[in-house]
């Protein structure tokens, strides 16, 4: 059984391109499709998750991208959480740990293939979302939405010029560096991570030479044990560099692609995240542990990161479109080239294949450049063909979410403090500083944070926290209803559809990260940029002015996913959920007590 | 200089030619084998091998002191300053050999380097080709003839700081010849290899009669100006029992094994 | 340290240490071994004469 | 042992490895790097690293394990050095001293160090024993008690069963477990080798209570005993044949008819020079496999001659001897034998001569157990070269035949002198508290071979006066080490007499009707064979006395137990002042029956008459080896010409020390309590002696009187 994991592919643009889309449109016609009842919130992490698991978010206990700690309401990552080594020995600047730090999922629950190696049935899983650290067994499985780069981001490229008119230093998803270029020479120092064996944490860098020709307009990069020619707008090949830690001792190995945007009249060069080497990973990529080595040696290095495709470069205006779309077509020709060798060894039991580049693509083409996206559908499509094309496999091929536009962004922050129920030290302290830099927790019942999330300021929970429990429903239900009454100024139109009560939706129990209450905003509405990190701007809803367009963060039902198959499905209306007790049924394994889905054939 | 290096060469490149039909492995572990014992004999002739005998009995005899008076820890300390003691005597009592063996040793590491140390250009991946100049390089890069295996894939980029140019050339095909450059109006010409190795793979060509000893793989440069031409070769590994390792490591394993297999039989003491 | 012992009787044992110290053995196990020693000597067999001899050659006081 | 070897050796190897892959990790753009890690300088770094990644681990766990022997110690209740009443005891022991000399000496001025010891601490004659014969002294040095307690009378001693004799102080015997596969013979385990003193040494006392001793060469110490301190074997100590010391005369013709404690062989012509086959110890390996033999080449056509031998060659000036040359003899699958041996060209021209000199137990891989703990020689070894590990290493025999001259000969003693010189003051110099005792038995091999050249004149006349100069000198660098903590002896185990006659007691015997030859026996056998044992009531062998052929004793014995005692008395009592007829002097002094002399549960096997010779005569050479000649007495006529196995009141030893010495009468039965005493340990009952270095309670008489 293959099961194919296509992030973000929308239903209605399926319908509306079946002709140039020849091989899902033959699945459709000789299967099944139907559109697969997203979770809510309709998020990457927490859908995957319910996949994984097939329990709901209250069971598996993933309700956004971000949550925040309880003590210092500060948004923290979902997926992951990293702890540093609890013991540690100082000797000169160095520390060393005593104790190993560790790095944990956030996910409760047994995955499906875990469930599937305890009864014998080998498994390949190829980049599930929020399966990192990747979780424990014998099968083979690769980490894939969540697993940060080097420095422990999602993903922090670094931009280097000269241009007199780059003046920013620090944007969101990237550092930009000012170049000094003497005869035609600089050096560019690419950050590696804290240096968490140094008491000081101070970054371990590598530096690259660049000699630019501005009359070839090509440059040639230095490096430590090697030297490239790149021409102007050309990408280089992977490089590997190696972070020393404790010199001779420990290092850390990295490896990360150069863009030579311009030579002249300003040198500007791209330098992707650094991922994590799969050839000598600093973190837990796979299991087993030799896997990402196995990969690496029979396909070169390949992007490990989560979410590889350069979206933070393009909205910050550091890649143009054209240049995005030339390298999330890299990611893809990565992503395919993998495909293609797991299908090619793929021989029994289930591999598990995802996909992230139209979930990605669609965020930054959706709606408006319509041609572009069928191209990215295009090449999924083949993918879909070549998995088609194995004799005696049942293929079920699922996205989590489909794409709406996001053309206003709404400040939910803004509109808790215009309500009344945030208030900030000063009113004049409005704006995009984040992680609720002003607000008087004093005299906030409730604040907002993540892509769908609004939290009481709760007394007993939150430090500090105002709310009574005995207040809290009612103080609940007044929001709520005040939200769904919330229309937007412009338009005179309902900005929400729904309101869910985490304790109402979601059967299992698991509650401790979710928000109160999670909105459901109408389509082409989703919670800011500032929102989500916890910053009070200004106006309450505005216009989105980014790259970003098309977005998925709303109401559950304004953006479901599909489900396809070469068989038929006897459920009318499939849920997230039924996916992993499908894959369990099909192999006759029994799933756990607590597993809520159906078999869908 | 050059006349010495081609006869190491062609002596190298013969004793190559005869192991062809078997892994590069098993040619290196002959080398590495019978440099071993070389070196081995060299170590006695030119060794004070009455004196490396009493001195490492003097070793050995402060090893067991410590546990013949373990119950003195007094004496445990003593015995190790002395042990220290006697080890920089043994030390300073192979010095000698190793000053007679650094260059030989050198010689030959030089020329194995670049059997087994370098792999012809990997086609369709792009390779860079550096010359570097006395100053300069003014005005527009020298012109550089490339065989049609190859293509130019980026034009030539000047590196005025360090008065090089690189070229980056495409290998099409196997290819084992001479690139040619223009300059000043001379012709000056470096050895190429594309392909799939092992293969003889010339590093370096420099001008200077001196640093020739360390680039010996061709004859130096006559043509004034050009300091050395250089082709980026991909380094290459040996593989033994499936394992990629360096040539170097493999040759100092087997060739330290096969001294310490043979010395008894040689009658030296190390 | 770590050879074969031999458990004697309480009582033995006493008379063992008192007729060894009264005897001028250095211990009671001397005395013990000596006994057995004497009574083997009359049961077990010797090494072939020339053998015996030969570890002699050489004893600068005998020819 | 082994697998910690094997640790530091993986570990070392596991760095190297390291540091090679950083270098050329590091370096690979640079060729001049290739240079330094060429493996010429591989060896050094290899070898160097191995023995400082060793000796860094040795130190560290003797350091880390201090603690836990210290709370060990503590918990067992050892009071070590709490009470003892100085830090440091040194016994210099050079056999065979003899107190008329050095009081000559002396006199003469002629020993300044001696005479150092003598007016600032004490000099006394110190008592010996019976007989006065050192297996027997030394025990008694190192127990405190009179042979009957340490079962050691002679050299010798008599198998019951058999009335074979045995060496007295050892035994060994092959492995108990052998595996026989095909023609191969496996020893399942190592052969028994046991030691026949009897009661327990001043050492072993003092190491149980944390005392540690340093015991180097005193006789009677092989196999060597478990105690807390190191030991090296001495007297006793067989070479590599199993022997006392076989020496081997390669020669081209044959020169002598057959020899006593060595063997002839002949050299065959090669083309430039000659061959030979050194023979070894018996192939145990093989069923019946004969004895292992190594051949060497000797080239006598170049200046000097050249040895070739085990692969290696050595240069061999005339007269001069060799260093230890090591001789590997190779036994089937690999098994090794060490041994080691000295090569002399006694003659190089018309007819090479080649002395071999018996061939050593090798101290760095020693083949049988020959110190505590055993890799103490190794470490000797290691540390000084190689030396002899014969118990008596200084070769009488081959002076005696012939095969070597008197030059040689002490050529040969003084390398063994220098040997145990080295030793001594490098214990001294680890020993900061302890007893060190170290015993040099050249002092009694020359007077042994030297005595007749005593103020006769010739080139030897000075050698006896040169040895007690040497032995001088040797006590005053002695000296050095000596501080107010520390307490020095310098003692010998008896002293010499010059030795002319020998008396064949089994000649008198047979004589005076005590001992019967089997019709038909000439009596020319060695070891007793010949004699009738029906009819034979007393027979003689080794150095000291005379056995009682005694019912239940004796396999064949006739004489009943209390006839026997009887026997003993007028047996003494005949033989008390022995007149020689042909020189119409007195030959034995007097006569004891043993349990006059002795007291102690091994006094059965004690010669039941001990023999108190007068000066100028000894048990002679065929009574030693159990012969019945023609005469009582006969002249001594090798060059083995002065003893000291005669009346024990004449032959006293020396006792020198840097304090005064309390006892009027000591005898070195108090050596052993006088250890004991100064470390503060109680000396136990059974013991003998007494502490000389206090008065003691009651004086004893000077002469034993029946």
């Amino acid at each position: 059984m293959i099961v194919l994991g296509i992030d973000g592919m929308d239903p209605v643009f399926l319908e509306r391109h079946w002709n140039s889309l020849p091989n899902l449109n033959r699945l459709r016609q000789r299967g099944d499709f139907r559109r697969l009842a997203t979770t809510i919130p309709p998020q990457s992490p927490v859908a995957w998750s319910t996949v994984s698991t097939g329990l709901d978010p209250g069971g598996h206990g993933i309700f956004d991208f971000i949550h925040r700690d309880p003590a210092t309401r500060l948004p923290i990552s979902s997926m992951a959480e990293v702890t540093a080594a609890s013991t540690t020995l100082h000797i000169g600047p160095y520390l060393l740990p005593l104790s190993s730090g560790r790095v944990e999922s956030l996910r409760a629950g047994r995955t499906f293939w875990q469930l599937l190696g305890d009864h014998g049935v080998p498994a390949t899983v190829i980049r599930m979302p929020a399966n990192f650290p990747p979780a424990e067994c014998e099968q083979e499985s690769l980490a894939g939405m969540g697993t940060p780069d080097l420095n422990g981001s999602f993903g922090t490229f670094t931009f280097f010029t000269n241009d007199p008119a780059e003046r920013r230093t620090q944007i969101s998803g990237g550092r930009i560096v000012r170049l000094h270029i003497e005869s035609g020479s600089t050096v560019l120092h690419i950050h590696g991570p804290p240096n968490t064996l140094r008491a000081d944490h101070a970054t371990r860098d590598i530096a690259v030479q660049v000699h630019a020709d501005p009359t070839a307009a090509a440059a040639r990069f230095d490096m430590p044990e090697q030297q490239f020619v790149l021409r102007q707008g050309e990408w280089s090949d992977w490089q590997r560099a190696d972070f020393r830690l404790i010199a001779g001792l420990k290092s850390v190995s990295g490896i990360f692609r150069i863009y030579l945007q311009q030579v002249h009249p300003y040198l500007r060069i791209y330098v992707s995240p650094v991922n994590v080497d799969p050839n000598d990973p600093a973190l837990p990529l796979s299991t087993p542990k030799r896997f990402s080595r196995t990969l690496a040696a029979e396909l070169g290095p390949f992007y490990t990161q989560g979410i590889a495709e350069e979206t933070s470069a393009f909205r910050a205006g550091i890649l143009s479109k054209p240049e995005f779309l030339v390298q999330s077509r890299k990611v893809l020709a990565d992503s395919l080239r993998m495909f293609r060798y797991q299908l090619n060894r793929f021989s029994s039991g289930l591999l598990f294949y995802y996909f992230s580049s139209i979930d990605q693509n669609s965020h930054m083409l959706w709606g408006k450049y319509e041609a572009d996206l069928l191209d990215i559908y295009r090449k999924v499509d083949g993918a879909v063909g070549e998995a088609m094309a194995q004799p005696n496999t049942e293929l079920l091929i699922l996205s989590d979410h489909g794409f709406a536009p996001f053309d206003r962004a709404v400040h939910l922050n803004t509109w808790l403090m215009q309500q009344g129920y945030l208030t900030l030290n000063n009113p004049s302290h409005m704006g995009d500083a984040e992680e609720f830099a002003h607000v008087n927790w004093e005299k906030t019942q409730a604040y907002a944070l993540g892509l769908n999330g609004i939290y009481l300021n709760l007394y007993g929970r939150e430090n500090g926290g105002v709310v009574s429990l005995a207040d809290k429903q009612d103080l609940l239900d007044e929001i709520s209803q005040k939200l769904l009454d919330f229309r937007d100024p412009v338009n005179g139109e309902h900005v929400i559809d729904k309101i869910y009560f985490a304790d109402k939706v979601y059967r299992g129990r698991n509650l401790k990260n979710a928000p109160d209450i999670i909105v459901g905003f109408r389509r082409g509405y989703r919670a800011s940029w500032q929102t989500a990190l916890g910053a009070v701007p200004a106006a309450a809803i505005e216009d989105n002015t980014q790259a970003w367009i098309g977005d998925h963060c709303m109401a559950a039902d304004e953006v479901p996913g599909v489900l396809l198959s070469n068989r038929k499905f006897q459920v009318g209306n499939p849920e997230m959920t039924d996916i992993a007790a499908t894959i369990l049924n099909e192999f006759g394994v029994p799933g756990t007590r607590e597993m809520l889905g159906r078999m869908v054939f | 200089m050059d006349l010495f290096h081609t006869v190491v060469n062609a002596v190298l490149r013969a004793f190559v030619a005869l192991f062809s039909w078997a892994p590069p492995s098993v040619g290196l572990t002959i080398i590495s084998a019978s440099a071993g014992m070389g070196m081995l004999w060299v170590f006695r002739r030119t060794s004070d091998q009455a004196r490396i005998r009493r001195v490492k009995k003097k070793v050995y005899a402060h090893l067991l002191e410590m546990r013949v008076y373990s119950d003195e820890p007094a004496l445990t300390w003593r015995a190790q300053r002395s042990l220290l003691k006697v080890n920089v005597q043994y030390l300073l009592l192979t010095l000698p050999p190793c000053l007679f063996l650094a260059v030989p040793v050198a010689v030959l590491l030089i020329h194995v380097e670049a059997f087994y140390g370098r792999a012809p250009l990997e086609l369709a991946r792009p390779a860079l080709v550096t010359a570097a100049f006395d100053s300069g390089p003014e005005g527009p890069a020298p012109e550089l003839t490339i065989p049609p295996q190859f293509d130019i894939s980026a034009p030539p980029v000047r590196v005025l700081s360090e008065h090089q140019v690189s070229w980056r050339v495409l290998p099409r095909a196997p290819f084992s010849g001479e690139l040619t450059f223009a300059i000043n109006g001379r012709k000056v010409t470096k050895r190429v290899v594309a392909g799939r190795g092992p293969a003889f793979v010339p590093g370096r060509r420099v001008r200077s009669v001196w640093a020739s000893f360390w680039y010996p793989d061709e004859p130096h440069i006559s043509a004034p100006g050009i300091e050395w031409i250089e082709v980026s070769y991909p380094g290459a590994v040996i593989s033994v029992f499936g394992w990629q390792i360096p040539w170097l490591a493999w040759f100092v394993i087997v060739s330290m094994l096969s001294a310490l297999l043979l010395k008894k039989r040689f009658g030296v003491t190390l | 340290m770590f050879g074969p012992s031999i458990k004697l009787n309480k009582d033995l044992w006493e008379r063992v240490k008192r007729c060894a110290s009264a005897a001028g053995y250095s211990s009671p196990e001397e005395f013990v071994e000596h006994v057995l020693e004497r009574e083997l000597a009359k049961v077990e067999g010797a090494a072939s004469d020339e053998e015996i001899v030969k570890k002699l050659q050489g004893l600068g006081y005998i020819d | 042992m082994m697998t910690r070897r094997a640790g530091f050796i993986f570990m070392a190897a596991a760095c190297f490895a390291r540091l090679a892959c950083d270098l050329f990790f590091h370096y690979r753009s640079s060729p001049v790097a290739f240079a330094y890690i060429g493996p010429g300088a591989g060896f050094a770094f290899l070898g160097s690293f191995l023995a400082v990644i060793g000796g860094l681990a040795l130190g560290l766990i003797s350091v880390l394990t201090w603690p836990f022997r210290l709370i060990w110690r503590t918990l067992k209740g050892r009071q070590g050095y709490k009470n003892a009443k100085i830090r440091k005891l040194i016994f210099l022991g050079l056999d065979g001293l003899d107190p008329g000399l050095v009081e000559r000496f002396l006199g003469e001025g002629k020993l300044p160090n001696f005479n150092r010891l003598r007016e600032t601490g004490g000099f006394r004659r110190l008592r010996t024993t019976f007989p006065a014969l050192s297996p027997v002294a030394w025990s008694t040095f190192a127990t405190g008690v009179n042979p009957a307690r340490h079962n050691m009378f002679d050299f010798l001693n008599r198998n019951l069963r058999t009335y074979l004799p045995e060496l007295s102080s050892a035994r060994v015997r092959g492995p108990r477990r052998i595996l026989k596969l095909g023609k191969y013979r496996f020893p399942l385990s190592r052969p028994v080798v046991e030691i026949r003193r009897k009661s327990r040494t001043f050492w072993q006392i003092l190491g149980e209570h944390q005392i540690s001793s340093t015991v180097l060469r005193v006789p009677i110490t092989f196999p060597p005993e478990k105690f807390h301190g190191r030991m090296l074997s001495a007297m006793c100590t067989p070479d590599l044949l199993g022997t006392q010391g076989t020496f081997a005369l390669f020669t081209t013709v044959r020169t002598h008819g057959s020899m006593e404690s060595g063997n002839e062989y002949l050299l065959a012509p090669c083309s430039d020079g000659y061959t030979g086959k050194i023979p070894g110890p018996q192939n145990s390996m093989l069923e019946n496999g004969g004895d292992l033999a190594i051949a060497f080449r000797l080239n006598v056509s170049t200046h000097p001659a050249i040895l070739e031998i085990g692969g290696e060659r050595h240069p061999l000036p005339e007269g001069e001897y060799t260093p230890w040359i090591s001789l590997r003899f190779a036994a089937p699958l690999g098994v090794k034998v060490h041994g080691i041996a000295r090569f002399l060209l006694t003659r190089s021209e018309e007819g090479p001569r080649l002395y071999v000199t018996p061939i050593n137990i090798d101290p760095e891989h020693p083949a049988l157990p020959i110190s505590h703990p055993t890799f103490y020689a190794t470490y000797l070894a290691k540390l000084l070269g190689e030396y002899s590990t014969l118990g008596m290493a200084e070769d009488t025999w081959a002076l005696n035949e012939g095969a070597i001259d008197e030059a040689a000969f002490l050529d040969q003693a003084y390398l063994t002198y220098q040997e145990r010189e080295g030793m001594f003051f490098s214990a001294l110099d680890h020993t900061r508290r302890g007893v060190v005792a170290c015993v040099f038995d050249t002092t009694d091999r020359v007077q042994h071979m030297f005595f007749r050249h005593l103020d006769r004149g010739g080139p030897y006349a000075k050698t006896i006066e040169d040895l007690y100069r040497r032995a001088d000198e040797l006590v005053g660098k002695t000296l050095q080490y000596v501080d107010e903590n520390t307490v020095l002896f310098v003692l010998s185990d008896h002293g010499f007499a010059s030795f002319e006659r020998g008396v064949n007691l089994n000649t008198w015997l047979r004589d005076n009707g005590y001992l019967f030859l089997k019709e038909g026996a000439a009596g020319e056998g060695e070891y007793l064979r010949g004699i009738d044992w029906r009819l034979t009531k007393a027979y003689t062998f080794g150095l000291a006395g005379i056995y009682i052929n005694q019912k239940g004793r004796e396999s064949e014995g006739i004489v009943d137990r209390r006839e026997a005692a009887a026997l003993k008395r007028e047996l003494a009592a005949k033989l008390s002042g022995l007149r020689d007829p042909e020189r119409m002097r007195i030959g034995i002094r007097k006569a004891w029956p043993s349990d006059a002399l002795y007291s102690g549960p091994y006094l059965d096997a004690a010669p039941d008459v001990v023999i108190g010779y007068e000066n100028g005569y000894r048990a002679s050479w065929d009574a030693a080896v159990g012969k019945v000649s023609a005469e009582v007495f006969e002249d001594n006529r090798k060059a083995w010409s002065g003893d000291h196995c005669i009346d024990p009141h004449l032959v006293p030893g020396v006792l020198f020390s840097n304090r005064k010495i309390a006892a009027e009468n000591p005898g070195i039965e108090d050596m052993a309590p006088t250890a004991l005493e100064l470390f503060g340990v109680p000396i136990p009952p059974y013991m003998e002696g007494r502490p000389v270095l206090r008065p003691k309670p009651s004086p004893v008489p000077s002469e034993v009187t029946v």
